[in-house]
């Protein structure tokens, strides 16, 4: 399938999203699409899939003019979109997620649920996962609910995929499969729109890029013709240092000790410690079960067994708030879901977690409050015209931001960041590594889940890997690698 | 993690557990409770909430409520008695009424879709509406003299089989409901719908078309709950059905579907029309001050949600 | 204080008159009925009326009365839900200097001109008068009451109970909330439980309805007894399936309403109560 | 993103618009509604739906629903009667009636919080539960003969600078939740809640102690509802507050708080108790049948929650 966008224009009420883009895919190629949080490359693929319909322009399909009245007309035509937002179900079965609006059945509208199992398997079989397909989607981890998403794409035999950032959540196991994946469908004439923030991808398995900025598409390459550098430059507008900052961490006295966490079934034996002034990186396969251990130390779950001393001093961490009482911070791996009330402003979602120092006889100082949050706006470079501006109006980035700021506004003692970066652009993941520095310099302990390698082996000065629940091996930022780190994340040693 | 299999299933079956519990206390309690005829009895007493409760069941599913299906039974009954009235043929009145209960049912799916309204509020404005109407238009006096037609008398007093023909209307409804929502692509729409309506949306399901048939099958159940009553009482009364609306949302929540929607079983539904069923008749049974009555009813009900909740 | 700075000047223009009801209730046809009849005569001899409707709450009511002082109506007529809830707004039509003329109950406070009422306890004493003359001493019955707290279930289930516990056996006493459909599902649970019975009395008309309903689907041939005499009810007994009702007779009520708004403005004495009788209706 | 600041704020004032609307048509059907005797009145016949609705805002602010609040003011006004006839001080009567009634509503927190369950079926039950006690404790009769302090009579009938007490009371409540709601940080908690709850827990709320307090000073308000009506009636009824919940929800919806939670203002609330007690005191002024009352009133709350769709 040949497609050609020329010129595409979307406003959102007053707020101009895209302004004159040109994007082109031709058949069999793996075409990356790159740019700032913000700069509208989601907005121009559901343009392309029908779901909204562009102010000015024109999309030419095969020669043909063609617009899509809804997504699913779009579907019919070829074309799978894999979206950044899982469209997940979570009460319903991976088999029921993975048909939902495109049931199996006869013209009297009875299922055909034997055929539409044997679909599924045949698609995960082609994928290599195993998940049971009468699991309840909630159950499954994000990186596991990420397959199913492709599965579902696969399904489709469409001519056209797209894939929007479809690696955030996955390892790189689950990576490596998809990209097997992607190169056979190329073989045989499929083509895939590519969008990620992780320049190494790019590089590894696309065969030209366009990169947008601001609403508009700079340039449109050869991926060959190209360099990293370039690519950066094109898409902030201005050469960045290196992708990582160089941390010259001091470290201070002990300030968490973690001893024999248990919860029977998802961790066991959980055992660590950590320095002020330190980032203790913690790595594993999907599911692993990072997340959970962490939601256990800051007290959204239960734990069964096991000690958590901070300062010294065993303490008893019951709910979120009792953990913040203790000087913890957990910035979680869903901002939206977890992180942001979305319909509140920037000021409310900053001030949120530090009530109690605006209200200290339960009235809110207004200005002490707005104060306070000019600082933080200022300190983490969230970009925005008003604190009263809604979150759920702001780019990933910046409300990534808006997450770290509110709990930095704590003063914490010990920052657990969960897949920090996870869907952020290469400028706004520079200004928070540059940040996390800032704050470890001033003592701060960082604990960082995270599945991006590049970015543990970067930014950690220690590095935890969990397998199954359990601690699998440590590694000093001089002896870590991303094969040791992988052999370790599977089981081996 | 491997526990989680066999709690399912013993989860689906709390429901069920709690219902023999009922039976087992009611019978030592007062044996006669066990007698077929007192079972016919309950069969035929539970039958209007049973159709009433199944329609709610796939409004809830989608995380929808409806408040008007009380008024709506009221108002096709009051419709179809004054059909009857004026000499249309009773079986032709009532297929009518119950396809008036879908057409003011798909009212409400109309004002909730395209509106955009919460369900909640929409149903509840008409609740009002459909009873100032009932009001109005039998100024406010029962409407009798529905004739004798002796199909229309078996409707709502005959048997069948030795059954009460209004419990296999109810029987009948919840096969073809159950079918619906389990067998057919609609009720995977209906279970989208409420797990994640914007997910279903992006997915190319047309949400708004599923909402009206949704609430049209709610307002038709309640339809033909109306024609049932009517023929049951011989006649139409305008103040029928107040308050209905809470037995059927409490079978439902009993039975195990949530409220938030996207989660639930209409065979669940069955169960919960029954606990609430054999609670009222056992009360009388039992000779329960009235009273006392709706604390048991209260409490019974947080009891079953509470057990319900464990189970997660 | 007690007293509202803005007293109502009721000097306005005389000649049309304008009468004022408030009625309990209008889900239950005997109140329909009586209206009515009420509005009817009003409108015959020349009244002007308009109608308020308490939904059977008290608080409905007061705010109702209040906005028929609000139109300076000449006389109010209350059919109160309640007489202890009724009384205040009673006094404050009172402060308006509207006379006030209560129907069927009466108001604890304040100044009434005079209550038009049917003897409910009487009329509870007459069922079980003519069960027993039906089915003589230690007849077993059932006693279907009204809404728990309202005052007809209370007067009616009051005289019904004075004769009653001593002379008949009352072997099930089960509210079924004034309504057709209760009355049926009461009565089928009753009979269930009970299959003795040989009486039953409803404390109207609705409910003995109802419960004829599930009487006849068991074949029995019970004794059933409702209150109130609507139109339903009197054809059912004319048909010889309700046994008995004691009527009210809503028209004479009505009327008599209507003939003591005119001694009211006329300023002539009235008696403190004035009982419309009530019927024994029988085949 | 320029425009959209200034259609906020027009949006805030679309029930204020409808408001004046419906006054200006009002006035000129029949000019006696701009009586100062009948604003009076007005004023003193919301009061109570007023007080319910402030403490439904709070609840519908965080997603929850109560239905329980007409049930609790039927019991605190029983009991605090019961109080009263005990010889017990009618002031300090009035006072544990109110506090009472928090403490009902506390009762519908704790379930709801710690029990895990939803607000809807909670408050369905309590609603039955308190109910039934009512009864139990009244023997189903009004508790009568609530002895004359002219403290008591003036607390539901009284006049304060020429406003009715129980208006004054309304407005004074208003405020103080106004305050609690825009200037406290617990008013800051109440939306965070109802906007994401999971966030709001991750931030360290005590989401749990939240939902208590507000479903407490729900409570609180239908408790204090009661005592007012006590005076008003100057009697204890049974069967008092059924169906109020449908009246405060219906002005908490139409004043533009959204029944999802997170949105909305509690001087919206007082618009829509405005809006409504208008409605009811205008169309008794104007004559308009009990039975085509229902009609319109449903018919303008479908309005306006249409118009209120209308601005975003
Ligand atoms: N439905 C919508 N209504 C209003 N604004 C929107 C809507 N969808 C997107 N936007 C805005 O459009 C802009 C572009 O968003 P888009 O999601 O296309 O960015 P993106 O390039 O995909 O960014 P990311 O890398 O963070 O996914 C953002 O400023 C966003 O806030
Ligand atoms: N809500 C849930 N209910 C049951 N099991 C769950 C739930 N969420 C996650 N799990 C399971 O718990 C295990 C650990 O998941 P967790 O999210 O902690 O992994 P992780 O290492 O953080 O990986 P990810 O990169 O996916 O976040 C997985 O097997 C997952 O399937
Ligand atoms: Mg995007
Ligand atoms: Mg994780």
């Amino acid at each position: 399938m040949r497609i050609l966008m020329e010129n595409i224009h979307k406003a959102f009420g007053a707020n101009k999203v895209l302004e004159g883009v040109n994007f082109e895919l031709e058949p069999g190629e793996i075409h990356a699409l790159m740019g700032e949080n913000g700069a509208g490359k989601s907005t121009l693929m559901n343009i392309l899939t029908g779901l909204f319909h562009q102010d000015q322009g024109k999309i030419t399909i095969n020669e043909k003019e063609t617009v899509f009245a809804d997504s699913k007309e779009a579907e019919e035509a070829g074309l799978a979109f894999i979206r950044q937002e899982l469209n997940i179900w979570p009460q319903m079965t991976v088999l029921e997620n993975l048909f939902i609006g495109r049931e199996k059945r006869n013209a009297l509208g009875v299922l055909k649920e034997k055929e539409m199992k044997a679909l599924a398997n045949d698609v995960f079989k082609r994928l290599n996962i195993s998940i049971p397909l009468n699991k309840e989607a909630g159950k499954c981890s994000v990186g596991e609910q990420q397959m199913i998403e492709i599965a579902k794409a696969l399904m489709l035999d469409a001519e056209v995929i797209i894939m929007d950032e479809p690696t955030a959540a996955l390892t790189d196991r689950e990576i490596r499969m998809l990209f097997q994946i992607m190169k056979e469908l190329t073989a045989t004439g499929v083509s895939l729109v590519y969008i990620s923030h992780r320049m190494e991808e790019i590089f590894e398995i696309c065969d030209r890029i366009t990169v947008m900025r601001d609403g508009v598409s700079v340039a449109t390459s050869f991926i060959k013709d190209t360099s990293f550098d370039e690519i950066v430059k094109q898409m902030v507008g201005r050469e960045l240092e290196d992708r990582y900052p160089e941390r010259n961490p001091k470290y201070g006295q002990t300030i968490m000790e973690v001893k024999g966490l248990t919860r029977a079934g998802v961790f066991e034996d959980i055992h660590f410690s950590i320095k002020e002034g330190e980032i203790l990186g913690i790595s594993g396969l999907m599911g692993a079960g990072r997340t959970e251990i962490m939601r256990a130390l800051f007290g959204i779950d239960p734990y069964d067994r096991g000690e958590i001393i901070m300062d010294g001093k065993p303490v008893s961490i019951k709910n979120p708030s009792s953990a913040a009482k203790q000087g913890l911070a957990f910035i979680t791996e869903d901002r939206k879901d977890e992180g942001l009330v979305l319909d509140f402003s920037i000021r409310e979602n900053i001030a949120l977690t530090n009530l109690e120092s605006f209200a200290p006889n339960g009235m809110v100082k207004a200005t002490d409050e707005k104060q306070f949050v000019k600082m933080m706006v200022e300190r983490l470079k969230v970009k925005t015209e008003s604190q009263e501006t809604q979150a759920g109006n702001l780019s990933g980035g910046n409300q990534q931001k808006v997450v770290i700021a509110k709990w930095v506004g704590t003063s914490p003692k010990v920052l657990i960041m969960d897949e920090p970066t996870r869907g952020i652009d290469v400028g706004a993941k520079r200004e928070i590594y540059n940040l996390m520095n800032e704050l470890t310099e001033r003592g701060l302990a960082i604990i960082m889940v995270s599945s991006d390698l590049p970015e543990v082996l970067g930014m950690s000065d220690r590095i935890l890997v969990i397998h199954e629940g359990k601690i699998s091996g440590e590694l000093s930022k001089e002896e870590a690698t991303q094969e040791k780190i992988m052999t370790f994340a599977t089981g081996g040693n | 993690m491997k526990t989680s299999k066999l709690s399912t299933i013993w989860n689906k079956f709390i429901p069920l557990l709690a219902l023999v519990g009922l039976i087992v206390v009611v019978t030592i309690l007062n044996p006669s409770f066990m007698d077929p005829a007192n079972i016919m009895n309950l069969l035929r007493q539970i039958s209007i909430n049973g159709l009433i409760a199944f329609g709610m069941t796939f409004v809830i599913l989608t995380g929808g409520i409806d408040l008007s299906v009380g008024s709506i039974l009221a108002l096709t009954s009051a419709l179809s008695a004054g059909m009857m009235v004026a000499g249309i043929d009773p079986i032709l009145a009532i297929v009518i009424g119950t396809l008036l209960g879908a057409v003011f049912g798909a009212l409400n799916g109309v004002l909730i879709a395209k509106g955009k309204l919460a369900p909640f509020i929409v149903t509840l404005a008409t609740m009002t509406i459909f009873r100032g109407l009932t009001l109005v238009y039998t100024g406010g006096k029962p409407i009798t003299g529905l004739g004798d037609s002796y199909a229309f008398q078996l409707f709502g007093k005959g048997y069948f089989l030795g059954i009460p023909v209004p419990a296999v209307t109810m029987i009948l409804a919840f096969i073809v409901l159950w079918f619906m929502l389990h067998k057919m692509a609609f009720g995977r729409k209906t279970y989208a719908l409420g797990g994640n309506e914007k997910a279903a949306l992006i997915s190319g399901i047309k949400v708004d078309r599923v909402k009206v048939m949704i609430y049209s099958i709610s307002g038709m159940m309640a339809g033909l709950a109306g024609m049932i009553l009517t023929s049951r009482l011989n006649s139409a009364q305008p103040t029928a059905g107040q308050a209905y609306e809470m037995d059927a949302i409490a079978a439902v929540v009993i039975g195990g579907t949530s409220l938030a929607g996207g989660k639930g079983r209409i065979a669940g539904t069955f169960i919960g029309v029954l606990i609430i069923g054999i609670l009222n008749n056992a009360m009388n049974l039992l000779g329960i001050s009235s009273f006392y009555q709706q604390v048991v009813k209260g409490v019974v009900i947080l009891i079953a949600v509470l057990l319900d909740r464990k189970r997660s | 204080s007690m007293e509202s700075p803005f007293v109502k000047d009721d000097s306005g223009e005389k000649g049309n008159v304008k009468i004022g009801l408030s009625v309990s209730t209008l889900n239950n046809p005997f109140f329909v009925s009586l209206r009515d009849a009420i509005v009817a005569d009003a409108e015959a001899k020349g009244y002007e009326i308009i109608v308020v409707n308490a939904q059977d709450d008290a608080a409905t009511e007061i705010s109702g009365i209040e906005d028929l002082i609000q139109q300076n109506v000449d006389v109010l007529l209350v059919n109160p839900t309640d007489s202890a809830a009724v009384s205040s707004a009673v006094q404050s039509a009172n402060n308006a200097g509207i006379p006030v003329v209560t129907i069927d109950r009466s108001a604890d406070n304040g100044e009434v001109e005079t209550l038009i009422t049917s003897d409910n306890v009487a009329g509870g004493e007459m069922a079980a008068n003519f069960i027993l003359e039906q089915l003589g001493e230690g007849a077993k019955v059932a006693e279907i009451q009204g809404i728990a707290g309202a005052s007809a279930t209370r007067e009616r289930g009051e005289g019904f109970h004075n004769i009653a516990d001593e002379q008949l056996d009352i072997v099930a006493s089960q509210p079924a909330d004034f309504d057709r459909t209760k009355g049926l599902t009461v009565m089928e649970n009753t009979l269930q439980g009970k299959d003795d019975i040989q009486a039953v009395f409803a404390h109207n008309d609705e409910m003995a309805l109802g419960a004829l309903e599930a009487i006849k689907a068991t074949g029995k041939d019970l004794v059933v007894i409702g209150f109130d005499g609507v139109e339903d009810a009197l054809v059912s007994v004319d048909a010889g399936e309700l046994t008995a009702t004691i009527a009210q007779q809503p028209e004479l009520m009505g009327e008599e309403a209507v003939s003591t708004v005119e001694k009211v403005l006329n300023g002539e004495e009235l008696e403190e109560v004035i009982k419309v009788p009530l019927e024994l209706k029988t085949k």
